[in-house]
């Protein structure tokens, strides 16, 4: 079964101007994305800002693994709609079990 | 519609998802597991949102210099995965075999230092056990939690660490050509679905 | 092991050399594995149905010996002098639905029939991993041994019940059950690789391998129904293994996720299990719906009333399983706001369920029935179906909930939906396609004996259930009579013991059917039941590799009587010709 | 044997609210029911095979599918709009009735401890009233019991009065009812609870106002006597 759709051709990205391998382009993407939040984590924000802050930025260099590495982006359509499908029930579980004690309602 | 019928119907899948099986498998099989690092991760939000006070803040009892580095390594061996996998796309086998080596280096690496803090905090008094929890700060649904989701994450990285020997010894007898290296894309992406999830973890359970 | 380089191309005749061990113990063809499913899980079946038989000997005849001395093999910590002790009866409980629901219900169907019918009805030589799925058979008797195993130790089987709740699993502490519980949890995680394992291959197989033409919608209902129950265990199984793990956590180690002393919180757990816990009924219900939609299709002669919408329902029941967990809880202490949102939530589920069930009694309509064993039993799968889901809606609205919760109403409720429904479905797909899997017929005579016992059994036990709630009598109740207000409720309890003696004694028929029809039934040819299904264009029982060359569709799989061919039904492979007098409807030539 | 769908006579003030409910989705079910099975029997004796004639080659209609979608779909969203009413009666927190007795019970394994405000009014204090398995409440007044377990999840079931709630240990549930009659009533608990569960019941008593006064301060009397 040869392994066709994988693009070999476009592996370049410019990175702040000079061409450079993709996955080193990512890769120092999520380094620097790790550093940040590293710092981030212990500035004197309020704690839910700095959380949802922290979480978008994880979820963003996931977003960046689950895109670049796992090559999401030359699959077909309907194989990334297929892999996200189990997130929104974990959203619900953990969101609904989390009125139990006094989320959003009394 | 019908057109002419030939013998030899060409197997790919027409009317499937035009990817090949074993990695059509390979994501059923992640989604699975994200289910079941859900049950995990899902309890800690919980709990942690129930008893706050169970918890400690970022940094007073985890290390997290360490486990940062822990994530760059974990993340750099993302990169040798995958630029394994760009090598044997062009048929550069030595480049496979070079990476794949790395990768499990890498990964073998990750699980050590993950053990080594382990020992740290069971000096510590940090446990998930009720009884002998003696940590100086948060409580015992602090340990519980913390040694379920990273304990979890590190047997998969570990099985993954063997996955990938397997995939390399069938590299070393050069099993992998550039029409036919369904077994590494598959155990790439796992090892990056491991990846992912380590980047989540990270970031809830040490920066939050 | 064999490097059998790509599954495609073993054609049947390098199936000869395989030897005893590789055809019929470490088999790889799923039409194999489908018949390992279905001895284990009938065996599991005989060995339920022998637990609720000792519940109801107790609850019938409270206090009194085990007849025939069934007692004296039974050890005195459990039944000193035959009586059952409460302890054990908490246990019998406990394992009677444990083994009914995993080890007996969901190998049957997903395990028989998934392995069966999915590569056959969508035209595929194997499933997609075959070692995979030889692998997801094998853990389930190790899982069950694990399970049986748990009876045998110091302390009885667990006795918290088959949805386990903390704290009382938690600890041997609250009853007396230390290894017992902790081996409840080990078998139950190992199945769940069995179950996901399983899923795996189903859905990878609908997926990618139907044969060329069969598009979405000319996939039978019953692979349709198949593979959206392999979604749900896909999705829902690793949450139970997951909380199922810092339960054994708790047990062991003494970490204390669910045991309130050290803060944790029983009521997660409950969520926990129920999330997993409602998708896992649908998992039980959605394939007898479809065997139910093949049967009464094929047996009336008529399409299937409203395909689409019947596509549409299962996969309305699959998303909105989801979301439903909370109506096992409203009494639980679940915060009230939870309580009304999952009532709604919960109630719109029985729109779906009403589609289904109008759809089957619209196929009937203006049918040509024929009265074969496995039409009977599919429509008393939807006759029982219909009691299931309209008791459901008492337990939906909430504050009648607050009554019902706990009581035998909730008993008659699930038994209608898993005994009427899923056992009845069961029983009709296995008359249904047992000359696909074995090349003979089984007996009708034999067979209509059974369903009709079965079925007036069935009802005289399970419907004064109904009354039992409403007189308020709790669940899994060791004496009744303890209680002043239930002793009147006595001899309804009897007359309930004495049917399900009747009901489970009558499945012997079905035994002897099963294994007499293997070797001494009628001779089944290709297509006994003139269906059209790909896996009625493939001899039966069909060689390794199933067809000899890949079947191409030309049409949906409910053309019966279709109007103009002196036939009445069209298999879904036959090339149309051309000649063909009457003016085919064009949509159908060109399919979706 | 007892086979009436007719749930005893409730004895508490949402009792009947609850009741009409019930009746009302057994007259619908058991409507839907009947005309349902009646059906499946007819079409199954209606259209059995004959020789010689054919089935009719129908593939479903959409106008039927939305009449029964949308009809069962309105009959239940009227149920839930219905049961949410009594509900929020029941059991939101801010429908909690403001001057009621309260008293706190406490499950443990195998009986209920009712716990009653001594003389000065006040639980929790050393002068409390203890009584096993019987709880005492005045008639025609609405009472907060909180409800607590020492050891594992049990549930407080009083038939009688609709009332039904899990006793779950490690936090406190307060629920509210108010009998409208006096005499005794039976008290079970509803979730498995270990092995004795089976034996866990205990009486409800409700009293007249005077004679739960009464009954109080005997109780006051012989608590003093035993110091």
């Amino acid at each position: 079964m040869k392994n066709s759709e994988n693009g070999a051709s476009d592996n370049r990205m410019n990175f702040l101007g000079w061409k450079v391998d993709i996955y080193i382009g990512i890769w120092v993407i999520l380094l620097l994305l790790t550093l940040g939040e590293v710092i981030l984590a212990f500035l004197p924000f309020p704690k839910m800002a700095l959380a949802s802050g922290l979480i978008a930025m994880a979820v963003y260099k996931a977003a960046l693994v689950g895109w670049y590495y796992m090559h999401l982006r030359y699959e077909p359509r309907n194989l990334w709609i297929l892999a996200i499908c189990p997130l929104p029930l974990a959203f619900i579980l953990v969101l609904a079990v989390m009125t139990e004690f006094g989320w959003l309602v009394g | 519609m019908s057109d002419a019928v030939t013998a030899s119907i060409d197997r790919t899948p027409e009317p499937g998802m035009g990817v090949f099986n074993k990695k059509l498998g390979m994501w059923v099989f992640l989604l699975s597991e994200v289910m079941f690092f859900t049950s995990l991760i899902g309890s800690y939000i919980i709990l942690r949102y129930a008893h706050p006070d169970h918890f400690a803040a970022p940094g007073e009892l985890l290390n997290v210099n360490l486990t940062a580095a822990n994530t760059f390594l974990l993340i750099c061996s993302s990169v040798s995965m995958v630029k394994a996998f760009a090598a044997i796309q062009q048929g550069d086998l030595k480049g496979l075999q070079r990476w794949l080596l790395a990768t499990i280096l890498m990964g073998t690496a990750f699980v050590s230092v993950q053990a080594y803090e382990y020992i740290m905090l069971a000096h510590e008094g940090f446990l998930p056990a009720l009884a002998d929890y003696t940590a100086h700060a948060g409580g015992p649904l602090y340990g519980a939690t913390f040694y379920v989701m990273t304990g979890f994450h590190g047997a998969h990285v570990s099985l993954g660490v063997l996955a990938l020997i397997f995939v390399y010894i069938r590299a070393l007898r050069g099993e992998y050509t550039v029409a036919d290296h369904e077994g590494v894309e598959v155990i790439g992406l796992y090892w990056h679905f491991v990846d992912l999830v380590w980047i989540i973890l990270f970031t809830i359970v040490y920066l939050i | 092991m064999s490097s059998d380089i790509s599954m495609g191309d073993s054609h049947s005749e390098d199936h000869h050399d395989l030897g005893f061990i590789r055809t019929y113990i470490f088999s790889t063809d799923h039409k194999m594995i489908a018949k390992q499913f279905l001895v284990t899980s009938l065996l599991f079946l005989a060995l339920g149905g022998m637990l609720a038989a000792m519940i109801r000997w107790q609850l019938g005849f409270p206090g009194q010996p085990l007849p025939f001395n069934l007692g004296a093999i039974l050890p005195d910590t459990m039944a000193p002098g035959g009586i059952i002790l409460p302890e054990f009866y908490n246990s019998l409980v406990t394992m009677h639905a444990t083994f009914m629901v995993f080890f007996a219900l969901m190998p049957l169907m997903a395990g028989v029939f998934g392995n069966l019918l999915i590569p056959l009805q969508i035209g595929a030589d194997d499933m997609a991993f075959p070692r995979i799925n030889m692998l997801s058979f094998w853990i389930t008797p190790v899982a069950g041994a694990i399970m049986l195993a748990s009876f045998f130790v110091e302390g009885g089987a667990a006795g918290a019940g088959w949805t386990s709740y903390a704290p009382l699993s938690t600890s041997g502490e609250w009853t007396g059950v230390y290894l017992g519980q902790i081996l409840w949890l080990v078998s139950l995680i190992v199945l769940g690789f069995s179950s996901i394992t399983g899923a795996l291959n189903y859905v990878t197989t609908v997926i990618a391998m139907r044969a060329p033409g069969m598009t979405w919608f000319r996939v039978p209902l019953a692979t349709w129904s198949l593979f959206i129950t392999a979604w749900l265990l896909l999705l829902a199984i690793p949450i139970l293994t997951g909380g199922l793990i810092l339960l054994l956590l708790d047990q062991t180690i003494g970490t204390a996720f669910f045991r309130p002393e050290g803060s944790g919180e029983p009521l997660m757990w409950q969520h926990i299990f129920w999330f997993f816990g409602h998708p896992e009924v649908y998992i039980l219900i959605l394939p007898a719906m479809g065997f139910v939609s093949e049967v009464i299709a094929n047996r009336s002669r008529k399409p299937v009333f409203g395909y689409h919408s019947m596509v549409v329902a299962i996969v309305a029941i699959a998303f909105l399983g989801w979301i439903v967990w909370g109506h096992h809880m409203f009494q639980s202490g679940m915060n009230p706001f939870l309580g009304m949102s999952f009532m709604a939530t919960t109630v719109v589920i029985a729109v779906p369920s009403a589609i289904k069930t109008f759809n089957w009694i619209g196929t009937l309509w203006k049918g040509d029935i024929h009265f074969d064993t496995p039409l009977l039993h599919a429509v008393s799968f939807v006759a029982l179906f219909v009691i299931g889901g309209l008791s459901g809606i008492f337990l939906a609205s909430a504050p009648v909930d607050i009554y019902l919760h706990d009581t035998y109403f909730i008993v008659a409720h699930l038994h209608y939906v898993l005994v009427g429904g899923s056992l009845f479905g069961i029983f009709a797909g296995i008359t249904f396609w047992y000359p696909k899997m074995f090349g003979r017929m089984m007996n009708e005579t034999l067979g209509k004996l059974h369903w009709g016992v079965s079925f007036i059994a069935y009802n005289l036990a399970f419907f004064p259930m109904h009354n039992l709630g409403v007189q308020g009598m709790m669940r899994r109740i060791y004496d009744p009579n303890q209680y002043e207000f239930l002793q009147s409720l006595q001899s309804t309890n009897t007359f309930i013991s004495k049917s399900v003696f009747v009901f489970v004694s009558v499945q012997v028929l079905f035994a002897i059917n099963f294994f007499w029809s293997m070797r001494k039934g009628k001779k089944a040819g290709d297509n006994p039941w003139d269906s059209n299904g790909l896996e009625w264009a493939c001899p039966s029982p069909p060689p390794h590799g199933n067809f000899a060359e890949i079947p191409i569709v030309h049409r949906g799989p409910y053309e019966y009587s279709y109007p103009g061919r002196e036939q009445d039904f069209w298999p879904q492979n036959e090339a149309p010709v051309e000649s063909f007098g009457a003016s085919t409807k064009p949509e159908h030539e060109h399919g979706e | 044997m007892n086979l009436s769908w007719i749930m005893p006579e409730s004895v508490s003030t949402f009792g009947p609210a609850l009741d009409n409910l019930y009746y009302i989705i057994l007259v619908i079910t058991g409507i839907v029911f009947v005309v349902t099975e009646v059906v499946l029997v007819y079409f199954m004796i209606k259209y059995r095979h004959k020789e010689g004639r054919k089935a009719t080659y129908i593939e479903g209609s959409s106008k039927a599918e939305w009449i029964w979608t949308s009809a069962t779909a309105v009959i239940v969203m009227a149920l839930a709009i219905y049961s949410k009413g009594i509900w929020d009666t029941i059991r939101h927190p801010d429908m909690f009735p403001v001057d009621a007795y309260q008293l706190n019970v406490t499950a443990k394994q195998y009986e209920w401890n009712a716990t009653y405000a001594g003389l000065d009014g006040q639980l929790g204090t050393s002068d409390d009233i203890q009584s096993r398995n019987q709880v005492h409440i005045p008639v025609d007044q609405p009472v907060i019991v909180n409800l607590q377990s020492e050891d594992v999840i049990h549930s407080f079931f009083l038939p009688d009065l609709r009332v039904k709630h899990d006793a779950v240990p490690g936090r406190v549930w307060p629920i509210w009812f108010e009998a409208t009659q006096t005499g005794e009533f039976p008290l079970a608990c509803a979730e498995l609870c270990g092995l004795g569960h089976y034996r866990m019941g205990g009486t409800l008593i409700v009293h007249s106002k005077e004679d739960f006064d009464s009954w109080l301060s005997e109780m006051q009397i012989e608590a003093e006597d035993d110091e």
